[in-house]
């Protein structure tokens, strides 16, 4: 009868401080989440202020919140199928780990985003593997050994198959909570399903923290509070990036990220000043 | 000559990538150019092209170029939104895209393009952003179509990877390696437009933009570019595709507005 | 530039004896799905009306639909994960002709839930089999030779395939249309969405055409006019089964049937006073 | 004794089957048996169970025992209710169940499930409705509850086919074929509880309802059936317990309520 402990999560209304110091783990494999919207900077900086260590961190779209983990040395490896500024350019600090080894080196494993997204699929799916029609001609079949093919048992079409993957810890941000636990995900929803569904822990932060979801209609995408560990109420917790119905991407930082990240020691300077001093973790330059 | 004179050859870019959509058209767009040139021919000659993002918007009408492949716009105006790995395995994998839209940091005479890396793939000289959606949809998608201005660099004999698989070595190439879909069709540049040889494969340059000389293009080629049979020229930029497209830069985040 | 057409479908709104006419032909493989919601009954009178014959049969739950098709005589196959009358007991047409090949006999072709939901999800992705954790020790893998199984390439666990369904026709009834005939559905969406992905034309019955879908939310379940065929506007056209936001499930009728279809003469008396003899198709006891 | 002479034994086998639900299950219900006691768990003792119908209903409270699987009520009062193909992949697939409670048309003395064919499967003399969930809810869930009136007919020595997977032919079958999870650990009559004996995985005797003599049990089992070493008498229905089963049966469609 007590099987149910054993899968059953309940979620807990934590601080940001308390949940990251409680589920992220030196060592772990941490997905953070959310595809352009919805990315959970909050928990990102919050990460970086525990200064946790050895990270192999997983995310499709590295985006700025891994470039500042990268920068700050918290990684050891990178999971990952597209790592660009968005309309940008490069993610120079992912690039100066990968290129010059700072300020350590990064391992990476690369997919594309099809097959990583099939990958989430099969982690939430209890499956060892996802297979797809994928990667035909690449490269990356080449230089990634965790791409493989298979022959269809029906017509003998060759499929490609990639592991599930299954992150230790799932970090995402969610527009909205009800006090039972139970997350509201709406707009751009990516990939957060899965990867909370995917993963052995779940910390979710939240715009708000309300009595009523307030789900739009019967199939709302709403995560059960048996299904994430923590929820933390984080106000504008996806900044720069944005949250659907709250606030708006700002584009303006994402520019202006190139000039910050290109070289180490503004990097640097930038991350003491607004990240490293700061409490909340959710304070970030034009996000006013 | 009047409209090509006052026009940049990265507005004659967009203007010819944007006439070969049609109304019958699901696009499969991807940021930047190809985004600004799909929107154009929204905004155009065909209102009712349907245009999808990788974010998962099915049949957005962005009123401003997105920055990134999941702007708020993006999802405030289109008709759905569906998660990420529905986009992937029902919508492009399963073979409902007729044209995928897609830019390029090198790309071969064989149409194979490269966004991974610079040199070699364990020790790169540059590291690029990689793959994204490339891959599988220049695999799955029934025509590739792709933007990108024509420098040596970016116009190379061979790919330093593949990241997205174009013509391979040409020839039969993706029929031998079972991929259903003609791959790169037609290739869109600042100077002209290229199209694969029926036969070999090759990129051949079959339209040269107002004003362009063959021997510019043949400079600004990594490789000895070969010219069709009958080479025409790009009709230039209507003063309507111009101010529309001038319209839509001006209104979008100076960052989305291809320069 | 033509290959659009191939691939890209233009809602057209016809009415119910024009669809059908068209797009379900004698000899098809035609799914009309709906999960105890939403069943398509309105248009599946119709095929029975208009006499079509040898017709393969797909539903996860062939219900009172199927019951009445095969006791008119229409299917030569049928493929499903589960034949009963929900909460009542047996289908007793289905029986029949199973039992005593009455009015014809009937090829079966018998899942799981699971193996046929992810059958009908690799129709929708293209692929050509599904794989899953299933079938496990069941005889339905010893009497269903579209039951495989491979290994895992990366654990070596072995896993079930199933051949993907691509029906040549898919049949469903939705909420609303609009008049570019984009579809909503709404509640129970079951595997309406992968079945007319994975079929080669599909047609959409609906309770109403409006100028406004009103879907509720970015992430309502809408499947846009280029995918379907044919849209027909049959108000009441689910029952007995329901239509969320409509009107409920007749229950009445359900328990009534299992009395009707017991006798062969009973259930084709029923039929022609209920099926055969009317126009619009959609006159179910009981839905009053 | 009171309690137990006006109750009926389906009502006893009810209220046996729920009390085995506690507010830490996520529970997989079947229509029929299993749901009257997994709501009546709901209504009485674990008011914080968490109930999931394979119509993608997740987290329901039916105000009223539904017909069918996916009933108007399941889906208004779910938290959320999601594609099919998602709740057989996400959530049962997924690991995420902890019980599953099932009916049976044949159970073996093994806890295998037939829904399926009586007789022969290519001429049966009596066809059954087939698989549904069944099979991966007997192999996915924690463990499995069933729920079944005790016959000769229904406990069989071997079902005709084996439709849902129980303990195969006893010991570490299931280990042998990779299923991970604990598989039927509790059968719930009309007449008594069983439970698989901790190494033959045989269903014994665990437990007899007030008034049942073993040699009634004997009479209704199609094979020699074993009693655990201490056999219980299972408590009877409080007055509550009954009152709530009533009042539930007799707001639902006389169809839907178990006689």
């Amino acid at each position: 009868m007590k099987a149910a402990e054993r899968i059953r999560r309940q979620a807990r209304l934590l601080s940001l401080s308390e949940a990251v110091a409680e589920y992220v783990r030196d060592g772990d494999v941490v997905a953070m989440e959310g595809f352009t919207h919805l990315i959970p900077f909050a928990a990102g900086h919050e990460v970086i202020r525990q200064g946790k260590r050895d990270l192999t961190l997983v995310r499709m779209t590295p985006d700025l919140i891994y470039d500042q983990l990268i920068g700050m040395g918290c990684a050891r490896k990178l999971i990952f199928s597209w790592g660009g500024n968005p309309g940008v350019g490069s993610l120079h600090r992912f690039r100066d780990a990968v290129e010059h080894g700072w300020p350590r080196p990064l391992d990476l494993e690369e997919h594309s985003h099809a097959g990583m997204a099939q990958a989430y699929a099969a982690g939430a799916a209890g499956l060892p593997c996802a297979i797809l029609r994928g990667y035909q001609g690449t490269d990356l079949a080449r230089v990634n050994p965790n791409v493989r093919f298979i022959d269809c048992p029906f017509t003998g079409e060759r499929l490609a198959a990639i592991p599930a993957l299954r992150p230790d810890v799932a970090v995402i941000h969610a527009q909205r909570a009800d006090r039972r636990g139970n997350v509201l995900i709406e707009g751009i929803v990516g990939v957060q399903k899965e990867v909370v569904l995917a993963a052995a822990r779940a910390v979710v932060t939240v715009e708000e923290v309300v009595d009523d979801l307030r789900a739009s209609g019967p199939n709302a995408v709403v995560l059960p509070s048996w299904t994430v560990d923590a929820i933390v109420e984080a106000p504008g917790g996806a900044r720069p990036s944005y949250a659907h119905g709250y606030y708006g991407r700002d584009n303006a930082f994402y520019t202006a990220w190139d000039g910050i990240s290109r070289d180490r020691e503004a990097f640097l300077a930038w991350m003491r000043e607004h990240v490293l001093r700061s409490g909340g973790g959710v304070r970030v330059p034009g996000s006013a | 000559m009047g409209a090509v004179a006052d026009c940049s050859p990265s507005e004659m870019m967009i203007v010819a990538a944007a006439r070969a959509l049609s109304n019958d058209d699901v696009c499969f767009v991807g940021i930047g150019l190809p985004s600004a040139a799909c929107n154009l021919a929204r905004l155009t000659h065909a209102p009712e092209v349907t245009l999808i993002y990788e974010s998962g918007t099915i049949e957005t009408r962005p009123h401003v170029l997105p920055l990134s492949i999941g702007d708020p716009e993006l999802c405030q105006t289109a008709l759905t939104t569906v998660p990420v790995p529905e986009m992937f395995a029902y919508w492009l994998q399963g073979g409902r895209i007729t044209v995928g839209f897609l830019a390029a940091a090198q790309i071969d005479r064989f149409g194979n393009i490269n966004t991974t890396v610079i040199g070699s793939y364990g020790r790169p000289t540059v590291r690029l952003p990689g793959a994204g959606g490339a891959p599988e949809i220049a695999s799955h998608c029934r025509q590739v179509f792709v933007i990108v201005s024509q420098t040596p660099r970016t116009f190379v004999p061979q790919v330093d990877f593949i990241t997205s698989f174009g013509h391979g070595t040409g020839g039969d190439h993706r029929q031998r390696l079972g991929i259903r879909t003609a791959g790169p069709t037609l290739v869109v540049t600042d100077l002209a437009v290229l199209r694969p040889d029926p036969e070999t494969r090759e990129l051949v340059v079959t339209s040269l933009h107002p004003g362009v000389r063959r021997e510019e293009v043949a400079a600004q080629t990594g490789w000895p570019v070969r010219f069709a049979p009958t080479v025409e020229e790009t009709p230039p930029p209507s003063a309507h595709e111009l101010a529309v497209l001038r319209d839509l830069v001006a209104r979008s985040t100076p960052a989305a507005a291809p320069s």
